[in-house]
C-alpha cells in the first residue's frame, strides 16, 4: 500500500497525470473508488482484497476524463477491462498510465497498453468453481425450467441499470434501452421488459465481457446476472477458442473463421 | 377447434434466400402460407433483437436463412451472422426460449425447392410443437385468441 | 384521536397474521432472501422476515408500484375506445413489519401526489392499505432517521406501531389511527390492556448527526459550490438510490401496444439518469452526473421543504446501502455542514 | 368513480393543415360533448397530445381561447410521438390532457404596446397570445410581430401571416436567415435579434413576449435590455422535457419552479433567478 502511495505521489508531484483513480476506505467494511488530485490527498489511498469495483468503469466517464490524463489502479479485471477499452479506442497510452497491482498484490509498473495486454494475457479467464456448478445445474434444467428460473430470478429487477452503470464495457452515451425509435426494450420493469434487457444486456457484452463480477456486485437485489455473461464465456471458448481481450480487437463477434463449426444450420 | 395455424417470421437476406423463395414461386412449388417473409440486405444485418421482437409480437416461430458459407454478397456478412447465431442460439437455450422455434438455414437463389421443404417442415414442426404460449404470457398477448389461428 | 396503548402477546402475533388473512387482507410483509429483505405479498406467517434492520427497497411500491397502468384502449378503425383505472381491483392490503422511516415517508408521498392536482390512483392504494409498523431495536452505521425528524420509535404514517420490549418480550402496540382501530376490532383479544410499558429503552440509539434545517438554508447558496463535482465524480449514474428510496416519486409514462389494443401506464424513473431531462431536440439542461447529483439532493433538502412543506428524506439509509459506488448520503449532507460558505 | 389525472379527452382531428416541411397543425375536436363543455383554457397553457400505443408529447394550444370549440396545435416531428401524430389521418382519434401550467397575463397588459418575437417553431406557442390579443384588439395599443425563420419554407401559419401583413393595425415584420430567402420574399433577411433592434418599438409601455430557439432566446434578451426594457416586461415559454404535466413526475423541476406548474410562461426576472437547467 505505501509503494502504491508512493506512486501516485510520483505521478501527481510530476505532474505526468491530473488524478489517480484508486480505493479508499468507503462506509463500514466498504472500500470506494478515490479520485486523487493532489500529491498530499495521495495517504487516503488502500489497497486490499475488499477492492473488488472495478475502476474501469471511471475511464470512460464524461467528468472524469475531462480532469486530463488519468492514473488508474489496476487489479488482473481492471487491467483486462482497460485492454478491452483499448481495443474498442475508448482509451489510449496518451490518457492513461495503468499501475498494475498483480493478483498477489504487487505493484507492477507498464511502460503502455501493449505491456498491460502482455502481462494479461498470463492468466487465463477461468469461470470459479461456485459458478460453474450453477451453470452446470442450470443446463441439466429443462428448458422450460431454466425459463421459469430466469422469470423468477428476474422479476424483482426494479430497472435502476446499476448493472450497465457499474460495467467498464457498458460506456455507450446512450444505451439501447434508452431509444425509442424503435423501442427495442420496453421501459418498463415487466417480465418481458426485464427479461429483454438483460437478454440484451449479455449479447452485448458477448466476446467483451471479462468476467470482473461488477454487474452482480452493483446490482442492489443481488440478482445472479453474471450467470448470463458467464455462460457466454464458456460458450466462446468452447466454439471459438481463446477467450482474451485484446488490443487487435479480435474479440468473437467481431470476427470470424471460414470454419466455425455449429450443428444446427440446414 | 380449427386446428392450429403457426404463426412464423422469416428474416432472409435479399440476394440468396429471398431469390429462392421468389424461385420457388415461379417454379410453382407450393408450401405452406403461414410464413411471413421479412427481407434484409444480408443476414449480417439481422439483429438478434428482431427474432426477439417477431416472438413478442406473437410469432410460433422464426426462420432465419441467407446465403451460403463462401456465396455472401458482401463476402462475409453471413460469415458474421453465424457467429453471431452460434452465441444467440444458445443465449436463448440458458434462458429457456424455445430453440426448436428457430430455424437456420442456407438457401441459395437456386434452392427454390430447398425453400418450400425448409418452411414446410418448419411449420409442421411448429405445429407439433403447439403456440407458443410461455412467451406470448410473458409478453402479454393475448394467449387465447390466437391458439385459434 | 389519541393513541391508545395495548399489549401484544409475543406468541400473538401469528395469530394476528392468520385473522387478517382470514379477512381476506393481502399481507405485504419483509421477506429475505439471498441474505436481503424484500417486501412481498406472503400468505404464511412463517415466511415473515423477523430479524433485520431494514429492507432494500421501500415499501412505496404498495401505494405506487414499478408499473402502474392507467388505461386500457382499443383501436377501432380511427376511432379509440378508452377505460379508465379499475378502482375495484386495488386490494385491502395490510403493510407489516415496516419500519418507521418508512411510514413517515408516506408524508412525503402524500405531498407529492397531492400538492396541487390530487392523484386519486395513489390515493386510492393509500387507502386501501392499512400500516402496521414495528420501532427498530437495532440500527446500523448508515441509519440517520433522528437527523430528519423521526426516530426509531416514530408513529407518524402507521396506524398500530408494534414496539418489541426486550430481546424475547411481548409487544408494545400503539393504535394510531381509526384504520388501526378497525385491524383491533377484527381480534380483539390479541390487544391486551397494556400497563406502563415503556418502548423507549428498548429503541435503537441513532445518534443525531446534522441539522436538518441549517443543510437547507445552506444549500440556499450552494448551489454553484465545486463540491458536487467532487462528491459525485465517484457517481456510476444508475437508479438504484431513487428506485429504493421510499420518497422519491419521478416517473415515467409509457404507452404498450399490442396491435390494435395496448395500455398507458406509468413506471418508476430517476433524475439520476442522463435521459432524464434530455430534450427530443439534444440538448439536455443536466448534462452531466455532478448535476443530477446536485438535484437529487437540492429537491430533497431544499426544493421539497420550499415547495410542498416536507423533506424528500426519511433518513433510511437505504440510498447508500445500494448504491454500487457507495456514495453515502449522510456523508455528503455532513459534509454540506462542514464546508465554509 | 371519477376518472384519474391521467385520463386524457378522446380529440378527433378535424383538420390538418402541413405548415412546412415536418411541421403540422391539427384543428382538435371533443368527441364527447359533455367535454367539451366543461373545458376551458387561456393563452399560454398547454397540453399532453397522445397518440394511443405511441405515447404522450407536450406543447401548447396554439390556438385562442377566443375562437371556441375547439383547439388547435401545431408541432414538429421530431420524436417518437409527434411521428406518430405525424402519421394521423383527419377523422383519427387521438389523446388530450390539459389545459395545464400558467398562463400570459393578458388581461394586465390592457392599453400597452406589445411586441411579438417569435423564432421558427416557436411561434406556434406565441399564436395563441397574438390571436387573443387581436381579438380583442382595442385593449391594446400597438401590435408589433416579428417572426423570423431558417428559410422561406420553414415559415409556419403562412395564411395567417399573410391576414396579419394585411391588417391595418399590426405591424408584422418576417425575416429569414441570410440564405434562407427565395427570389420573390419581400421581407427581411437577417436573423431575429438584428431585426428585433431595427424595427422595435420604444420600450416605453410596451410589453415584449419571445418565443424561440435557445441561440436565438440568447441574442435577443441583450438587444432587449439595450432597447430598454425591464426584465418584468419580457415574457417567455420554457419548454422542459414533462411527462405529467402537473407537477408530479419531476421531470421539468428546474431549482423551485415546476415547469408545468409555475411555467410554461416566465418573465426573464424570473429566470435569472432560476439554476441554468432548461
Amino acid at each position: 500500500m505505501d509503494e502504491l502511495i508512493k506512486r501516485a505521489k510520483e505521478l501527481l508531484e510530476a505532474s505526468a497525470v491530473k488524478v489517480v483513480i484508486g480505493y479508499e476506505q468507503g462506509t463500514g467494511n466498504k472500500t470506494r473508488a478515490l479520485f486523487v488530485e493532489k500529491p498530499e490527498d495521495a495517504g487516503k489511498l488502500v489497497f486490499d482484497s475488499r477492492c473488488v469495483q472495478n475502476l474501469a468503469a471511471y475511464v470512460t466517464k464524461q467528468e472524469v476524463k475531462s480532469k486530463g490524463k488519468m492514473a488508474i489502479t489496476a487489479t488482473l479485471p481492471v487491467m483486462r477491462s482497460l485492454v478491452q477499452l483499448a481495443s474498442e479506442f475508448q482509451i489510449s497510452d496518451n490518457n492513461l498510465v495503468v499501475i498494475g497491482i498483480t493478483p498477489d498484490s504487487k505493484i507492477i509498473d507498464f511502460k503502455n497498453l501493449e505491456e498491460v495486454e502482455a502481462f494479461v494475457h498470463q492468466f487465463q479467464i477461468e469461470i470459479d468453481e461456485r459458478n460453474k456448478e450453477i451453470l452446470e445445474k442450470l443446463e441439466k434444467m429443462t428448458p422450460s425450467e431454466r425459463w421459469n428460473f430466469w422469470i423468477e430470478e428476474l422479476s424483482p429487477c426494479i430497472k435502476c441499470y446499476a448493472c450497465r452503470a457499474a460495467c467498464p464495457m457498458c460506456y455507450c452515451s446512450r444505451c439501447t434501452v434508452d431509444f425509442n425509435r424503435p423501442q427495442w426494450i420496453p421501459v418498463q420493469s415487466t417480465e418481458l421488459g426485464n427479461l429483454e434487457w438483460h437478454f440484451m444486456r449479455a449479447m452485448h457484452l458477448t466476446g467483451r465481457c471479462i468476467d470482473c463480477d461488477a454487474c452482480a456486485n452493483a446490482c442492489p437485489l443481488a440478482l445472479p446476472i453474471n450467470l448470463l455473461t458467464k455462460k457466454m464465456i464458456v460458450d466462446a471458448k468452447a466454439n471459438f477458442g481463446t477467450y482474451q481481450p485484446s488490443l487487435k480487437g479480435e474479440n468473437v463477434l467481431s470476427t470470424f473463421k471460414p470454419d466455425d463449426k455449429e450443428n444446427f444450420i440446414q | 377447434m380449427a386446428e392450429f395455424e403457426p404463426k412464423i417470421v422469416a428474416f432472409v437476406c435479399n440476394w440468396c434466400t429471398y431469390a429462392g423463395a421468389d424461385l420457388t414461386g415461379t417454379s410453382r412449388i407450393k408450401y405452406a402460407t403461414n410464413v411471413r417473409i421479412v427481407r434484409f440486405p444480408c443476414t449480417g444485418r439481422i439483429d438478434y433483437m428482431l427474432l426477439l421482437k417477431a416472438f413478442d409480437e406473437g410469432a410460433d416461430g422464426i426462420i432465419v436463412s441467407g446465403c451460403h458459407p463462401n456465396d455472401c454478397h458482401y463476402t462475409s456478412g453471413n460469415f458474421h451472422a453465424r457467429r453471431r447465431w452460434m452465441t444467440f442460439r444458445s443465449m436463448c437455450d440458458f434462458m429457456g426460449i424455445d430453440t426448436r422455434r428457430i430455424k437456420f438455414s442456407w438457401v441459395s437463389a437456386a434452392e427454390g425447392a430447398k425453400w418450400a421443404d425448409i418452411v414446410n417442415t418448419t411449420v409442421a414442426s411448429i405445429r407439433e410443437i403447439g403456440p407458443y404460449d410461455e412467451y406470448k404470457k410473458v409478453a402479454k398477448k393475448p394467449v387465447k385468441e390466437e391458439n385459434h389461428g | 384521536m389519541n393513541i391508545e396503548r395495548r399489549l401484544v402477546r409475543k406468541n400473538s402475533l401469528e395469530k394476528l397474521f392468520e385473522i387478517l388473512k382470514q379477512n381476506k387482507k393481502s399481507v405485504f410483509a419483509p421477506v429475505v432472501k439471498n441474505g436481503k429483505a424484500s417486501f412481498k405479498t406472503v400468505e404464511s406467517f412463517s415466511t415473515v422476515a423477523e430479524d433485520y434492520i431494514q429492507t432494500t427497497q421501500s415499501s412505496k411500491e404498495l401505494v405506487f408500484p414499478r408499473v402502474e397502468k392507467f388505461l386500457d384502449y382499443e383501436k377501432n378503425g380511427k376511432d379509440v375506445s378508452v377505460k379508465g383505472f379499475d378502482y375495484q381491483n386495488v386490494p385491502d392490503t395490510v403493510l407489516w413489519g415496516v419500519r418507521p422511516c418508512d411510514t413517515i415517508g408516506f408524508g412525503a408521498l402524500n405531498s407529492i401526489f397531492n400538492w396541487d392536482y390530487k392523484d386519486e390512483i395513489y390515493n386510492a392504494r393509500l387507502a386501501k392499505t392499512t400500516i402496521l409498523s414495528f420501532s427498530c431495536n437495532k440500527s446500523d452505521e448508515y441509519c440517520f432517521c433522528t437527523s430528519v425528524g423521526g426516530n426509531p420509535g416514530s408513529t407518524a404514517g402507521s396506524d398500530i406501531l408494534f414496539t418489541k420490549l426486550g430481546a424475547d418480550g411481548d409487544y408494545l402496540a400503539e393504535v394510531i389511527t381509526e384504520k388501526g382501530q378497525a385491524i383491533v376490532a377484527l381480534a380483539p383479544g390479541l390487544f391486551e390492556k397494556a400497563d406502563t410499558a415503556d418502548k423507549e429503552k428498548y429503541l435503537a440509539d441513532v445518534p443525531v448527526k446534522f441539522n436538518q434545517k441549517e443543510i437547507s438554508e445552506r444549500l440556499e447558496k450552494f448551489f454553484k459550490s465545486e463540491k458536487w463535482v467532487e462528491a459525485s465524480l465517484k457517481c456510476l449514474g444508475c437508479g438504484a438510490c431513487a428506485f429504493v428510496c421510499p420518497t422519491c416519486a419521478c416517473f415515467d409514462i409509457q404507452d404498450e401496444e399490442h396491435g390494435k389494443t395496448g395500455s398507458r401506464m406509468r413506471c418508476w424513473d430517476s433524475c439520476g439518469y442522463a435521459q432524464f431531462t434530455v430534450h427530443t431536440s439534444g440538448h439536455n439542461p443536466r448534462s452531466v452526473q455532478s448535476q443530477r447529483w446536485r438535484q437529487r439532493i437540492m429537491h430533497k433538502f431544499s426544493y421539497m421543504p420550499e415547495r410542498l412543506s416536507v423533506y424528500g428524506c426519511t433518513g433510511c439509509g437505504r440510498c447508500s446501502r445500494a448504491c454500487p459506488a457507495d456514495m453515502n448520503i449522510l456523508e455528503h449532507l455532513i459534509s454540506i455542514q462542514e464546508v465554509k460558505l | 368513480m371519477i376518472d384519474s389525472l391521467y385520463m386524457p379527452y378522446l380529440m378527433r382531428i378535424e383538420k390538418i393543415t402541413c405548415e412546412a416541411p415536418g411541421v403540422k397543425t391539427f384543428r382538435l375536436k371533443f368527441v364527447n360533448e359533455e367535454d367539451e363543455n366543461k373545458f376551458s383554457f387561456k393563452a399560454g397553457q398547454f397540453g399532453e397530445y397522445s397518440v394511443f400505443g405511441a405515447g404522450e408529447s407536450t406543447f401548447c394550444i396554439a390556438s385562442s381561447p377566443t375562437r371556441k370549440g375547439y383547439i388547435e396545435c401545431t408541432f414538429r416531428q421530431a420524436g417518437k410521438v409527434t411521428n406518430a401524430l405525424a402519421g394521423c389521418e383527419e377523422g383519427s382519434v387521438i389523446g388530450f390532457r390539459g389545459p395545464y401550467g400558467n398562463i400570459f397575463p393578458i388581461d394586465e397588459w390592457k392599453g400597452k404596446n406589445l411586441l411579438f418575437i417569435a423564432g421558427g417553431i416557436a411561434l406556434p406557442p406565441m399564436r395563441c397570445v397574438i390571436w387573443n390579443a387581436l381579438d380583442t384588439r382595442e385593449n391594446f395599443n400597438d401590435v408589433t410581430i416579428v417572426y423570423g425563420a431558417k428559410s422561406v419554407s420553414d415559415l409556419v401559419y403562412k395564411d395567417e401571416l399573410q391576414d396579419w401583413e394585411n391588417r391595418k393595425d399590426v405591424k408584422l415584420v418576417t425575416t429569414v436567415d441570410p440564405g434562407g430567402e427565395t427570389p420573390d420574399w419581400k421581407g427581411e433577411i437577417g436573423f431575429v435579434p438584428t431585426i428585433v433592434e431595427k424595427v422595435a418599438p420604444s420600450a416605453e409601455n410596451t410589453i415584449a413576449v419571445v418565443c424561440g430557439p435557445p441561440v436565438m432566446i440568447k441574442f435577443t434578451l441583450p438587444v432587449l435590455a439595450k432597447l430598454g426594457f425591464k426584465d418584468e416586461n419580457i415574457f417567455t415559454t420554457l419548454e422542459n422535457r414533462m411527462k405529467c404535466g402537473f407537477g408530479k413526475c419531476g421531470h421539468c423541476n428546474v431549482g423551485k419552479m415546476y415547469v408545468c406548474k409555475d411555467g410554461p410562461v416566465f418573465t426573464q426576472a424570473q429566470l435569472k433567478d432560476l439554476p441554468d437547467e432548461y
